[in-house]
């Protein structure tokens, strides 16, 4: 019964039930404050899960995303230490604090194209190409930092990760535009029919005259691009930029984004759901710990509730069909 | 020496491994006319068009158009020439919806780089309209029957209004009210300057609609006639390279009460309280438009789709058939009508595939003979004369009608008792499907019993000793005799009417 | 009246932290308060630690105490728990003195120097060989905070000693297997080697199994850090010269101790140092 | 021109090529003993492998594995430590020695199955439903083991990973005899055929009145089988049985799988190639190890190599075209 009713529901059904369990079972659940701590423990694999919701809409799929945020992260921090001392009158600040960012986000960026190139030109298999990626980038992150955590940063390197606008958090003001944007991007322009077509059926596309490779590196290239915004974000909520950062990231990524229904074959997938699989996750994290379940216990429940989500959100196409 | 107007193509040449596709080839599209393709089976036809459509980035010879030198090398690039291509094997993206499929590639814009939403909706709906045929522009592809898919594939085509429009084997799958319709735009167009090349296997429609007839074979020009030099023998003397006697076997009669499979009240699917009974070494043909619901109905009985109502009986025992396998096992096959992707292993061997489903015969205990398994398909490689340099070529390599070949072979090596065959000689030609209508008969004639669901009337009447029609999911009734079964008396059946 | 509540945030699962919280829980029982345990997935999931902290903000408990995966990382949100009035330990890994003074706040810290402990494994394994001979390194995640405090300490013993040489130093993640094949490796391309400081037990499990295999059992010296039950029986059985017992139970004890004193008001002592022990055959 | 050659020869000529070069930069490479080292270290994800790639062939995918082979290894120490003190008369050996094993077999199939299921009839993307068991099965082992290292084990229980038959260890000897039989299941038997048919056309295979479901499901039993067995060796190899054993493992057996050529989407694939992926990595480490190449050079150049070994690969195809 309760069943049917989840069943229809999907994954949103999962998600409000979830939240209901949780705040019979914890007072502490249902505070503005703890919502509040739940969005941001999400926002970043959120932010990935973006990139990540590209990827494997065109049937691709990135593991090095951790990777490269180590690498962006380290890169920006490196700069900013080494250009903070020295004096650059009025570009102070564009080039101490904005020109370490523009870096982060174009060494994500030319990471991805790389993988992009390869997959898509090379015809390396994406598994492969981005496992490599995976090393190499987590290698030369290890290199540029000479293995230290470098910490410490200003303000405006933080704000993204630490500010708040009008009391709210910009990091989940961010992870939510970017959602935003993407599900336009998506939804509404024609490359976004490209990508969910170069995941359904390359051949079509190619013969409906598209340059099906370049969508392809593209994707790729979107997927660096959200990790170099990661690293901007993270390095303002730890604080700190360490090679060892985003250890595991592309296994949560790709969770939110299967478990918000996308395919893993591409094709069909909507991005505003890789935002729901990321909070289905964190809510039940976060629940976990504020009923005190031994960690032990908690990898059993996590895992059972991945699947039985998964699971339930499927019961809900056959309750359709 | 005057320029010709239109595309005009000299020694055209493509090679694949083991395999000379395309050589030497001419060949001219005038503005205004129908320029019919034909060739058995891997005679180089879709080679040829996949040239012309920028299928491949390579390839021999020159094209010129309106005396223009051109090189094609990309499918945008044959685009931006105007050339339209309706590709033999389906290219829709089967999740994606009817509009979005109708538009992939040149979707309407908006500023710049959005989906013009409302002018795309209205274009597509234009199309279907223009075609005649209803299906919402939001159902995704992968839902529609194959016919259906098929109007789609057509309509993509025409929203380019191009000036050269390429069909390779429109009408395999739909049904002849589809076919008619897609005649009179085709004419519309011509009337506009469009030209066609058209390719197609059922030489009726050649009659009606070709205005040049070029035949070719193993990838050369045999020659080029004009409408009224192409007669059906001559057409088939140049393709098959020989005389070819008459094509129709004399009648069959099945005098015997003896009911291999009898099913009663069978609903579901769309498909409403379906009964009939196939007598033993019967052949019963069923006719029906688009959608009608045989594929369905078939894949009920197959217990491929699940069952809301209704039983089977199987040699005058009632049966569940809950799945294929149960099917198989009483001695049921079902031959796809969709042979890419319900019926083949692309990636696999020719022999692999006729094969799989009979493995167990072909095999000691859990091992395969592989012996057997190549006897088995060598046997089928004769009898269908199956075009290929080698059995373990991959399935995907060979050309259409071939492949259809491979899963005919597949289903006949079962040795099932009830075969049913959906859309048996879709992309086949004239030859190889008057060979497999023997095959057919000559099955029934050593007592299998079955059934051919064709939307090729001609065909059915052919064949079949008797035909049932469909209509909108329910058998609308019956006409014996086959072989003396007016056309017009099924027609009416499957548009719906009743009689007694 | 409802008793005090003490959140216990540890890096990760496995013995040795086991043991610490089994300290932690004693001392609770003693003193009366309710202790809450969590720990992160991994020893890298700096992240989620974080979250595990903010969880235990959102549920106001009285004080915690933090056993940070990253020394840096954690200070911002131990200020947010402070600022929220509850008191923290910081126990373990040492927060970063810099970092704290940059976010304005102290917090007494409770626990030994990784690097003192690598120091004198590595120092028992010099003096075993008399001052010279060949020693290779086994570090544990590379950028971790304690895996570098203990290669430093161990480079230190080593460079004291001019007779020997450092033949290799590669990163096993902390791993038995990891290092087992690492070790392997090493010893093909030094098959002369004398001595092995193994930055964790587990990884000095792998070792020794390397040495066997290779034939060398006894030919090799091996130290290594945690004072796993194992790694114990190893050294009983001479397959191991020495490990280093963290006394990660009393530091643990004395972190909720110094919480419970903070919760009622008192004012305690910023630098609680407790002594590790480095235990060879002799002790055992 | 070398790039020719070895294109040709693909992932062999590249084994070729790196042993080549190595034995030039050391001269401890070439050596028997350092021989059979690699092949120790690789016979562990081998057998994984081999498990892989049967699930990668119908187009899936085992996360699992690392976890499963934890469970699977303190399940057979906690048994055998619990009977070890017992006296089963003239059966002592039987139970002590031999039931813990089957049990680590038992308990890796029943996982594995338990996989299968989910995947073949309950339909939840088998990504999820093996990264869910990879979380479950990991916190079971923490709870069956409480977390602790168990330790020193009889002869009997470590002989696949540590015995040796001739001066040959057994543990080689087993893994190349694993890869022969699956290699014989694949190329020779109905159900070999029944796996690549349902990677390359499962509505096919369907239709051709198979049980497709079944099919499907097995071959998570046997990866969760060949994890069972991976635990054995595992055990015998440490001598210690870990909670934490096995993490990171689904990489290394899914990358060893395709580089050996298998495609990611199912339906083709070599299962003897999957060794050769597996001994091109173990190869490549050895040798680095061996020049002691720092660790964060090594992410670097192992990366790169993987990405290049399968370029290369590619290149044949096209060469052969
Ligand atoms: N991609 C390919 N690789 C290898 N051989 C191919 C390929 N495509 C076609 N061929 C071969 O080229 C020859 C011509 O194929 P083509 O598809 O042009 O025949 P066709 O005239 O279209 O036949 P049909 O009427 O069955 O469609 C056949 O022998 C086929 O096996
Ligand atoms: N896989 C499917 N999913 C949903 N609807 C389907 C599917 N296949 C067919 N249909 C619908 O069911 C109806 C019957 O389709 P079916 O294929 O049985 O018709 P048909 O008589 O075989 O005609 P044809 O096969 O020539 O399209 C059609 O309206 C079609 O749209
Ligand atoms: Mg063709
Ligand atoms: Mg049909």
């Amino acid at each position: 019964m309760l069943n049917r009713l989840v069943a229809r529901a999907g994954i949103y059904g999962i998600l409000i039930a979830s939240i209901a369990v949780l705040s019979v079972l914890s007072p502490h659940f249902l505070t503005v404050n703890n919502l509040t701590n739940i969005l941001l423990q999400v926002a970043i694999t959120t932010i990935i899960g973006v990139g990540m919701t590209f990827v494997i809409m065109t049937g691709g799929i990135d593991l090095s995303v951790g990777s490269i945020v180590a690498l962006s992260i380290v890169v920006m921090a490196v700069v900013h230490k080494a250009l903070a001392p020295m004096d650059f009158g009025i570009f102070q600040w564009l080039v101490v604090i904005v020109l370490p960012m523009l870096l982060a986000l174009v060494t994500g960026t030319a990471a991805g194209l790389v993988n992009g190139v390869m997959v898509a030109k090379a015809r390396v298999p994406a598994f492969i190409m981005t496992l490599g990626m995976m090393s190499m980038a987590r290698g030369g992150a290890y290199i540029v930092s000479d293995n230290q955590t470098i910490s410490v940063f200003p303000d405006g390197l933080t704000f993204l990760g630490d500010g708040r606008v009008f009391g709210v958090p910009m990091l989940i003001i961010a992870s939510l535009v970017i959602v935003g944007i993407a599900a336009w991007v998506l939804g509404s322009t024609i490359y976004g029919r490209f990508v969910y077509a170069l995941g359904g059926n390359r051949v079509a596309l190619r013969l409906s005259g598209v340059n099906a490779a370049r969508v392809e590196m593209s994707v790729y290239g979107i997927s660096g691009l959200a990790c170099g915004i990661a690293s901007i974000a993270l390095l303002g909520r730890l604080n700190v930029a360490q090679p060892v950062a985003g250890m595991g990231y592309e296994l949560d990524a790709i969770a939110a984004v299967i478990i918000g229904g996308t395919s893993i074959f591409g094709g069909e997938g909507k991005v505003a759901n890789t935002l729901l699989g990321a909070l289905l996750v964190g809510i039940i994290r976060n629940g976990l710990n504020l009923l005190n379940v031994s960690p032990n216990v908690q990898l059993v429940v996590i895992g059972a509730i991945i699947v039985a989500a998964v699971f339930y959100d499927k019961l809900k196409d056959s309750a359709r069909a | 020496m005057p320029v010709e107007p239109g595309l005009v193509t000299r020694k055209l040449g493509k090679s694949f491994p083991g395999v000379r596709a395309l050589d030497d080839f001419d060949f001219v599209i005038r503005p205004g006319e129908v320029h019919c393709l034909l060739g058995e089976n891997g005679a180089g036809k879709s080679t040829f068009i996949n040239i012309l459509s920028g299928a491949f980035a390579e390839y021999e010879g020159e094209i010129e158009i309106d005396g223009q030198p051109v090189t094609i090398t990309t499918p945008a690039r044959a685009k931006a020439l105007k050339i339209a291509t309706i590709h033999q094997e389906q290219c829709l993206v089967p999740a994606m919806t009817v509009e979005e499929n109708i538009h992939l590639g040149d979707e309407p814009r908006r500023n710049g780089f959005m989906v013009d939403k409302k002018a795309a909706r209205k274009a597509a709906q234009e199309v279907l309209d223009r075609l005649g045929v209803k299906i919402p522009l939001d159902a995704r592809v992968r839902n529609l029957s194959t016919a259906e898919a098929q109007m789609v594939e057509i309509a993509k085509a025409l929203v380019l209004d191009a000036r050269i429009l390429i069909l390779d084997e429109p009408t395999a799958s739909i049904s002849d009210r589809d076919t008619a319709e897609l005649f009179r735009i085709i004419r519309e167009l011509k009337a506009r300057g469009t030209g066609f090349v058209y390719i197609s296997h059922r030489l009726q429609e050649i009659a009606e609609i070709a205005d040049t007839v070029t035949v070719m074979r193993d990838g050369r020009k045999v020659g080029e006639l004009t409408a009224e030099e192409a007669s059906a023998d001559r057409i088939v003397e140049m393709m098959v390279g020989r005389p070819v006697g008459e094509l129709s076997a004399p009648p069959r009669n099945v005098e015997t009460d003896d009911i291999a499979m009898a099913v009663s009240g069978l609903s579901g699917n769309g498909v409403i309280d379906a009964s009939f009974a196939l007598k033993r070494g019967e052949i019963l043909g069923f006719a029906g438009l688009v959608g009608a619901g045989r594929t369905d109905l078939m894949k009920m009985v197959f217990g491929a789709l699940p069952v809301a109502a209704g039983t089977i009986s199987v040699d005058g025992k009632d049966v569940v058939i809950d799945s294929p396998r149960a099917a198989v096992r009483l001695g049921i096959g079902y031959l796809s009508e969709d042979r890419k992707g319900e019926g083949l292993v692309l990636k696999q061997a020719i022999d692999w595939n006729i094969a799989l489903a009979s493995l167990p015969a072909l095999s000691n205990g859990p091992v395969v003979d592989r012996k057997r398994e190549r006897a088995a398909a060598e046997g089928h490689r004769k009898r269908l004369s199956i075009a290929t340099p080698s059995l373990s070529k991959p399935t995907g390599q060979l050309s259409g009608g071939n492949q259809q070949k491979v899963v005919v072979a597949k289903w006949l090596e079962t040795g099932c008792r009830v075969l049913i065959f959906d859309e048996p000689t879709r992309g086949i030609d004239v030859n190889a499907r008057a060979e497999i209508h023997t095959l057919i008969r000559a099955l029934a004639d050593k007592g299998s019993s079955i059934i051919v669901v064709s939307s090729d009337l001609p065909e059915l009447i052919q064949v079949s000793d008797r035909i049932l029609a469909m209509s909108e999911g329910r058998i609308t009734g019956e006409v014996a005799v086959a072989r003396n079964a007016r056309q017009a008396e099924v027609m009416e059946l499957m548009l719906g009417g009743t009689r007694a | 009246a409802d008793k005090p509540v003490i959140a216990y945030v540890v890096k990760e699962i496995n013995p040795y932290f086991n043991v610490m919280l089994a300290g932690a829980e004693a001392e609770a029982e003693k003193l009366g308060v309710e202790l809450k345990t969590s720990a992160a997935a991994s020893q890298t999931a700096v992240e989620q630690q974080m979250g595990i902290v903010e969880d235990f903000i959102s549920q106001n408990v009285d004080a915690i105490v933090l056993a940070p995966i990253d020394s840096k990382a954690l200070v911002p949100v131990v200020a947010r728990a402070q600022k929220a009035g509850i008191a923290v330990v910081n126990v373990d890994n040492r927060l970063d003195a810099d970092t704290l003074k940059a976010a304005g706040i102290e917090v007494p810290y409770v626990g030994v120097n990784d690097e003192v402990s690598a120091y004198n494994a590595a120092k028992a394994i010099v003096d075993k060989l008399g001052g010279k001979g060949k020693v290779a390194i086994l570090e544990g995640i590379r950028g971790a905070d304690n895996a570098q405090a203990r290669k430093r300490g161990a480079e230190k013993a080593f460079e004291e000693a001019p007779g020997i040489e450092i033949v290799a130093s590669q990163t096993a993640n902390w791993q038995a297997e990891e290092a087992l094949n690492v070790m392997t490796n090493i010893i093909q391309a030094n098959p002369d080697i004398d001595g092995v400081f193994a930055a964790n037990d587990m990884m000095s499990f792998g070792v020794i199994q390397a040495i066997a295999a290779a034939g060398k059992e006894g030919k090799v010296v091996i130290a290594s850090i945690d004072a796993e039950e194992q790694a114990k029986a190893n050294i009983k059985d001479g397959k191991a010269l020495a490990t280093v017992y963290q006394n990660q139970d009393a530091q643990a004890a004395k972190a909720v101790s110094v919480a419970l004193e903070m919760i009622n008001g008192a004012t305690v002592d910023p630098d609680i140092q407790v002594d590790t022990i480095l235990l060879t055959a002799a002790d055992l």
